[in-house]
């Protein structure tokens, strides 16, 4: 039990934002790199991951994002993230996250940093 | 000067069973902000609980499957620092060979997973970590108000 | 049909001292959520676990000055219901002779207390009082998801 | 420790509303009734408690409250609550004692429904 993750998708050309809500646990990773390979598979190259409303994680989840930004430097790809709380952001710090993936304060920062095809 | 008596001690024990972390850290929580600890700050002390938890759940193999935690308020008078004791009765393991994960290899390495205590280390002010092959672990954490 | 399996069961030990209630209480939400209960629903048993706690804070008069606390989810299956004990080790009491309090008596009587089981039993589905003198008490609750 | 209860007072002609934020336990019940009587004492008789920022509650808390309200029966005043959670309205109508004291869903509603000097 526990309410499961829900990810929702915001579909534009080229790129697409993945806005989370809930607890980012492996079922909750895995349904994140679930929806981030069909969108790669669609042939989109700039993601940007909004956590906004995710408060818990754990690092089994954050294990999985490791392999999107995996994925994504072998595709020449860009994932982003974007509004984390103050914890997930110090631990992607901790973790050395920061340095392979963009980590912006919010949405519109993002859009603006990762360049999405306009 | 931080006094050291304890103020207040509460134990938990926790089946090792999805979601039951997340109990945990609600626990810890309370803790926290009883001692009126700032909110991100009781956030961090939140993700080390679920790291430290988590650890036991899946690498302790211990047969009665139950976690064993402590919260404990120290203070000279008024709270100053939060103690947290996660144990099980496990397999155990050495903390001192274990290897800093590194993310420039975890990148290509298949398994990326070994964050666990690199996190619980980065948020928490301090770990301490007993462990033996067969004796069980306890990882004991602290950090100030 | 309401399967009585126990899914989860987790033990909570508090400190008879101020607040410590509030700690309990964020337990018992851990573990409601767990089991999705209704906001609402989760919160009347926030409020019946401080209830139940400062009782026994109050009126155990426990020589160990402690509270042993389980919360189990049962059901067959999905999670069905929650039953929380509150134990104490304490001096007692007789529950078959609690006076229901009647808030037009209480409006004028100097002792304007006595409404803690009233509304324990008032919130939650099901309320048993295990209570004898020299004995201690245990209330066990429970409420349906 | 736990932050304790802050009461924050909107004094007008005749009478006053009385603002809660956090835990009504013996403490909290304790200040609430303090302002209560100076506020009777300055000649209100008209009080509004909006529990708006109180989340929880103890029966201990509750029965200084009842006070207040035997303490208004007697100089035919009134007192009233609005803006409480479900489960202390809940708790409120199991004592009984929405029958001494009106309960009102919000503000508003509970300056129409006291009455007090324009
Ligand atoms: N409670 C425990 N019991 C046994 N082994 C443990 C325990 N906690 C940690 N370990 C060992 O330490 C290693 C590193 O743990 P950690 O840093 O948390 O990363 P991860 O859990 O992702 O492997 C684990 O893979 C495991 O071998
Ligand atoms: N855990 C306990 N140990 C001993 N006596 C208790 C306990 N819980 C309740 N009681 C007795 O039952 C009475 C009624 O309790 P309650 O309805 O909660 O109201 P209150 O706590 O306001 O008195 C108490 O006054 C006390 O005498």
């Amino acid at each position: 039990m526990t309410e499961s993750l829900r990810v929702t998708v915001d579909r534009q050309d080229g790129f697409a934002i993945v806005y989370t809500e809930g607890y980012i646990n492996n079922q909750g990773g895995e349904e994140i790199a679930r929806v981030a390979y069909q969108l790669i598979d669609e042939g989109r190259k700039i993601l940007l991951l909004n956590l906004n409303g995710t408060k818990i994680v754990n690092s089994i989840g954050i294990s999985i994002l490791i392999e999107i930004i995996e994925k994504m430097i072998e595709i020449d790809g860009k994932l982003g993230f974007c509004s984390l709380t103050p914890t997930i952001a110090k631990t992607f710090e901790i973790m050395g996250l920061s340095q392979y993936a963009q980590i912006f304060p919010d949405e519109t920062q993002a859009l603006a940093g990762l360049h999405p095809p306009a | 000067m931080t006094g050291n008596a304890v103020l207040r001690e509460v134990t938990l024990t926790l089946p090792m069973l999805p979601d039951m972390e997340v109990a945990a850290s609600k626990t810890a929580t309370a803790m926290a902000e009883y001692m009126q600890m700032t909110p991100d700050r009781i956030d961090e002390v939140r993700m080390a609980v679920i790291e430290a938890c988590i650890n036991a759940f899946e690498h302790s193999h211990a047969p009665d499957r139950k976690v064993y935690m402590t919260f404990e308020v120290l203070g000279g008078g008024e709270p100053e620092l939060l103690r947290i004791s996660v144990r099980d009765t496990g397999i155990g393991f050495a903390p001192e060979e274990r290897e800093k994960p590194q993310m420039v290899k975890k990148l290509t390495d298949k398994n990326k997973r070994g964050w666990g205590l690199e996190i619980i280390e980065g948020l928490m002010d301090s770990v301490e970590i007993d462990s033996s092959a067969g004796g069980g672990t306890t990882v004991v954490m602290s950090k100030r108000r």
